[in-house]
């Protein structure tokens, strides 16, 4: 299929910078939190690796495996981030550029540590070998 | 366009009402298919003004040509047309009031030549001009025919069948003594004859020269001919007044006076209209088809310069020639003038728009008869002063009496140096016996 | 029901169908008169004469070289108006495929973005002839309500068919149901007003070319 | 699976701890067309989240909808979410039947008053009292009746369910109407489709049970997320149509080249949707990207619509028979009026002879 993305990919990625810095501005001023919903906005693969270009790479790549693979990375500007989630089968399910201190998805949560704890402390020796009381 | 210089506006003339009805009905009574499809065909384009010599010399849009019939058109979608049930139910196209009817006269007679010149024009092939003489029978039914001098004439038309009022026995002398003073034997009133040529009433008058040429040129032929002065009036002043019931008479005289001496072909004078009434018309009028020909004089000059009847000597001449648009553009005789002067070896420069798009010289379809009519004639004529003067050359020859009384007048009044003749004369001074 | 369906349903038969049954009605309307008798002896054979009718419906399309000076204005906007419409209604892709499903002809078309161009151009010429109606004294001598409301069922349906093929304004769907339904409007209009020129014009001059070639006149 | 365990608590009991619930909060927060800070929001509504109970109602369906919304896929969290909600009654899925299907009814329906689901699919026929389409006996007209009334929200799904779909195409000999003509006084979404996309259903549960209400819906009921633009509009073929290169027929060159199916009877251009974007089968191709022509099966009354290859630029004709009749009825008018001013310019008094 002719590749018809010749299209003004470079127009599309200097309003997203410009809107990224934007967010970014707002958070060092205001600290407030932003992000940009790539997949809800028409692009054409051409145009996100333009953008992933002009972004570049920062100093931390995280991948997260709950329920898929997931991608957090931290871009060539500190507190911009580009996450990728994708689901089971490999499709690409969100893709955002989070505009924040450290993404959220990254911070564990109080419910699971809850329950983390629990195992923690049930996983010792002397625990194990005490009869479990009633579930 | 030239600027809209400001014509002079007749006082209106207001009919009465029944009168109104009545020119109504005379004007859709005329009204065929070919007439309708015309009058349902027009997209008001416009251009047919820009074909007609008053509009384009004067600017003033009411001489756009289609114009001209609104009235009888209204009435026409109102009577007979597919939706006139529409029409009057909507009231869509009012009555024509009669102070509107009366307005119209000056539309219908003084700035129409009915030269057809807006027929070619029309992008949807309308023959206005065809409709322009229907208009005018509705004008005369009601008494709307310019009285002054056109009128009047084809009053006297009516009734003595001469719009000069000539009684046959006036215009027998008449002949005679053109003959005897041209020296030309005259056939008048013979019982038998093949050829029998017919008279313009301004020849008559103006122009007596004409009538003595075509007898001269018949002897020369050794043609049996003879005037029938029981039908002799060619003009038919009436056609362009617009009586119907005159124009008829004029015509029935002259074919019963033709089928009463068994003629072969009848001649028409040079004149425009009466050609195109005996060409084309006579037959309609006379409700059968005639058992004669009918042929504009110059006509019959290039077939007898064809077939050796006619024989000339050359006239060293430069020449143009001025085509009566009911003969060539109307009446498809264009190519007889110029068989004629060439065989009269005529250096022929023709004009502008030479042949069937020519200009009209202003006088035709009656303008010539009506007095107030000068200014908007003295219009016209400039267009053809620019182009005769174009050629370069001295002369202007015709045929038809009317082009060439309104070219001299025109002439007259600007003292214009050129001469206008008749190419009829022009043939007979110069036979070779 | 959508404003779509009945566009292309019900709207579009009655249409058709009220065009079609005012055009017969008008045409036999007029062609039905009583015929003044033409007797005169023709110059040319009957077959000249419809000759010279089928030489006249084509030579009307181009005013004759010495009448252009006065009416280039109206000619050139005219042709681009006409000519623009024929190839929007002949060469759009949609037309005809609208074509193929009633006729089952087909035939190649051209790129939808030339279109579009041709539609532009048809649409300043309505635009310019609308203006010129108004502003020439001739012209507003002679125009009634007819010639304005034609124009606006003709303007429509080529506004209509831009914003269409933009698909930019609103919904196609409802872009094309404006499109048909003006399309419907003119179509009802056409045999009573102005519009009926275009069945009438090869008539008007078929009728004059026949009669004039038979005097042998200038067709 | 005791009550009381909110969603949270049983992703986590399968191993799904509250990552995955954002991660798929984002999602759904993405594919719902909502602001992206919306997701902490979900997540934090879907952990806290309560057993909601459903009564699924099938009427006069063909069970298409049920088999596409069940997918039987690894279980992802969307899936688990539908493990999440109790399915009280679906008569296909449920193991009782017969009276025992009946009491389970109506104890779910008494148990959660007012705040229960109603899912539906298939049409509801209507003439002759209802007698076209029974479950045990009783009209689908009367059971729809008296479970919606104390319904939360009724969910309408597949378009037999929105709009009748295709037991009401001509001539309907049921009678069959869609919920929204039957339902007043309730929240209604319609998830049209025949059937309708999966994902679509997962966004309108997951947004009812993190936010307690249906998400923005169109002028015929339809979440605007997913039904806000045409297939047309989202479709992968659309600059074949754009430069005029159309597939004459399913087989020619045109149709090789994956050229626009628009002369072959595409309705994308007036059927909203979100296969062109969602795709079906986890992704796969949609009817387009296979080589046919949308036929607008999210639309009402879509069978009825024209065929499904007549394209959307043909109209029906007249037909030559009726064009013959408008001809002819034009012709005798035209030839009376004219003959009536024929006989009108003859018997003119002062007509000339």
């Amino acid at each position: 299929m002719t590749d018809l993305n010749f299209l003004a990919d470079d127009g599309l990625v200097d309003a997203l910078t410009i809107e990224i810095a934007d967010l970014l501005r707002r958070l060092i001023n205001e600290g407030e939190q932003g992000a940009v919903d790539l997949l809800g906005l028409p692009l054409s693969p051409s145009c996100v690796a333009a953008l992933e270009q002009r972004l570049g790479q920062g100093e931390i790549t995280a991948v997260l495996d709950a329920a898929g693979r997931s991608e957090i990375r931290e871009t060539g500007f500190p507190g911009v981030w580009w996450t990728r989630h994708s689901d089971e089968k490999g499709r690409v399910v969100a893709m955002l550029i989070e505009v924040t201190f450290v993404p959220d998805i990254l911070r564990a949560n109080i419910d699971d540590m809850a329950l983390g704890c629990e195992r923690l402390t049930g996983s010792t020796h002397v625990a194990r070998s005490q009869p479990r009381s009633a579930a | 366009m030239t600027g809209p210089a400001a014509s002079p506006t007749p006082p209106a003339i207001v009919p009465d009402a029944g009168a109104v009805a009545k020119a109504m009905r005379s004007f859709i009574a005329d009204v065929g298919p070919t007439a309708a499809l015309a009058m349902e065909s027009c997209v008001h384009c416009g251009r047919c003004a820009e074909a007609c010599q008053f509009y384009v010399q004067t600017g003033d849009p009411r001489y756009t040509p289609i114009h001209k019939i609104a009235p009888f058109k209204q009435a026409y979608s109102r009577e007979i047309g597919p939706f006139a049930f529409a029409y009057k139910a909507f009231g869509l196209a009012p009555d024509v009031t009669a102070a509107e009817l009366g307005n119209w006269q000056e539309l219908l007679y003084d700035s129409c030549n009915m030269c057809g010149r807006c027929s070619l024009i029309c992008p949807m092939g309308i023959d206005i001009a065809d409709l322009v003489e229907q208009a005018r029978h509705g004008m005369f039914d009601a008494g709307l025919a310019p009285a002054d001098y056109l009128g009047a004439l084809a009053e006297k038309e009516h009734a003595t069948g001469s719009p000069f009022g000539l009684s046959t026995n006036q215009f027998r002398d008449m002949l005679h003594e053109i003959g005897s003073k041209h020296g030309v034997v005259m056939h008048v009133d013979e019982a038998r004859a093949d050829i029998v040529p017919t008279v313009s009433s301004i020849d008559l008058k103006t122009y007596p020269g004409s009538m003595a040429a075509i007898a001269k040129i018949l002897n020369h032929m050794g043609a049996s001919w003879t005037f029938r002065t029981d039908g002799f009036d060619a003009d038919n002043v009436s056609l362009t007044a617009g009586d119907r019931m005159g124009q008829e008479a004029v015509t029935r005289g002259i074919v019963e006076a033709a089928l009463a001496c068994g003629a072969k072909t009848v001649v028409m004078p040079e004149c425009g209209h009466s050609f195109t009434e005996m060409r084309w018309e006579a037959a309609n009028t006379f409700g059968r088809e005639l058992p004669f020909r009918v042929l504009q004089i110059t006509e019959l000059l290039a077939e007898g310069l064809n077939d050796g009847r006619i024989r000339v000597n050359k006239v060293a001449e430069s020449a143009t020639y001025h085509d009566a648009c009911q003969l060539s553009r109307r009446g498809g005789a264009t190519a007889a003038p110029r068989i004629i002067l060439n065989a009269l070896g005529v250096d022929l420069h023709e004009m502008e728009d030479a042949g069937e798009t020519n200009w009209c010289c202003g006088g035709g379809g009656g303008v010539a008869l009506i007095k107030r009519a000068q200014p908007l004639r003295d219009k016209a004529f400039e267009i053809k002063r620019r182009q005769v003067e174009a050629t370069g050359v001295a002369t202007v020859y015709t045929s038809c009496s009317g082009c060439r009384q309104t070219l001299d007048h025109g002439g007259k009044a600007t003292n214009w140096n050129k001469t206008v003749a008749s190419l009829l004369e022009l043939v007979a001074d110069n036979l070779k016996d | 029901m959508t404003l779509l369906e009945f566009a292309r349903g019900p709207a579009l038969q009655v249409s058709v169908l009220i065009m079609i049954a005012g055009i017969f009605w008008r045409l036999a309307g007029i062609l039905l008169l009583r015929r003044r008798p033409q007797l005169a002896a023709p110059r040319i054979s009957p077959i000249g004469q419809i000759g010279g009718g089928l030489s006249t419906i084509m030579s009307r399309f181009v005013p004759r070289r010495t009448f252009w000076p006065r009416i280039a204005v109206s000619v050139v906007l005219s042709a681009v108006f006409h000519f623009g419409l024929a190839i929007i209604l002949l060469a759009g892709a949609p037309h005809i495929l609208l074509i193929h499903q009633l006729t089952g002809f087909t035939w190649p078309n051209l790129p939808k973005g030339l279109i579009v161009i041709v539609s532009g151009m048809t649409l300043a010429a309505l635009i310019a002839l609308l203006i010129r109606r108004v502003g020439h004294p001739v012209l507003r001598l002679l125009s009634t309500t007819d010639d304005y409301l034609s124009w606006l069922l003709v303007f429509l349906p080529v506004l209509t068919g831009i914003l269409l093929s933009g698909e930019a304004l609103a919904e196609y769907g409802t872009l094309l149901a404006l499109h048909i339904l003006s399309v419907e409007l003119m179509m009802i209009w056409l045999p009573f007003g102005k519009l009926m020129h275009s069945a009438l014009v090869f008539a008007g001059r078929g009728v004059m070319g026949a009669n004039f070639a038979r005097k042998g006149a200038a067709t | 699976m005791d009550d009381s365990e909110n969603l949270g608590e049983m992703l986590a009991r399968r191993g799904f701890g509250r990552r995955s619930l954002l991660k798929f909060a984002i999602a759904m927060t993405s594919s719902l067309a909502l602001p992206p800070f919306i997701a902490q929001v979900m997540a934090a509504n879907l952990a806290k989240a309560k057993r909601r109970s459903v009564v699924w109602l099938s009427f006069q369906e063909c069970t298409g909808c049920l088999e596409t919304l069940l997918r039987s896929s690894s279980p992802t969290i969307d899936s688990l979410i539908f493990d999440f909600i109790s399915l009280d009654y679906q008569e296909t899925l449920m193991a009782a039947s017969g009276a025992a299907a009946e009491r389970t009814l109506r104890d779910a329906v008494a148990a959660n008053k007012g705040e229960y689901l109603l899912a539906i699919d298939g049409s509801i026929p209507v003439k002759d009292g209802g007698v076209y389409s029974l479950t045990g006996g009783r009209s689908n007209v009367s059971m729809l009746a008296e479970i919606a009334a104390d319904a939360k929200a009724v969910l309408a799904i597949g378009t037999c369910a929105a709009y009748g779909g295709i037991p009401k195409a001509h001539p309907n000999p049921t009678g069959a109407v869609g919920v929204e003509d039957l339902v007043s006084g309730k929240p209604i979404v319609n998830i049209p489709g025949c059937p309708p996309v999966p994902e679509v259903l997962s966004g309108v549960l997951v947004h009812f049970i993190s936010f307690g209400r249906l998400p923005d819906l169109d002028e015929l009921k339809r979440p605007l997320a997913y039904f806000g633009t045409t297939i047309h509009d989202q479709c992968y073929r659309r600059p074949f149509y754009d430069q005029g290169k159309f597939a004459k027929s399913f087989d020619d060159e045109g149709a090789r080249q994956g050229w626009c199916l628009f002369e072959l009877g595409c309705k994308g251009p007036t059927t909203h949707n979100a296969c062109a974007s969602l795709k079906w089968n986890g992704g796969t191709s949609f009817p387009i990207e296979s080589g046919h022509g949308c036929i607008g099966c999210s639309e009402p009354d879509f069978w009825d619509a024209g065929g499904f290859y007549t394209s959307l630029a043909g109209g029906s004709g007249t037909g030559w028979r009726n064009a013959g009749i408008a001809a002819a009825v034009g012709l005798a008018g035209g030839a009376a009026v004219a003959l009536s001013a024929r006989r009108k310019v003859d018997t003119d008094p002062d007509k000339t002879p």
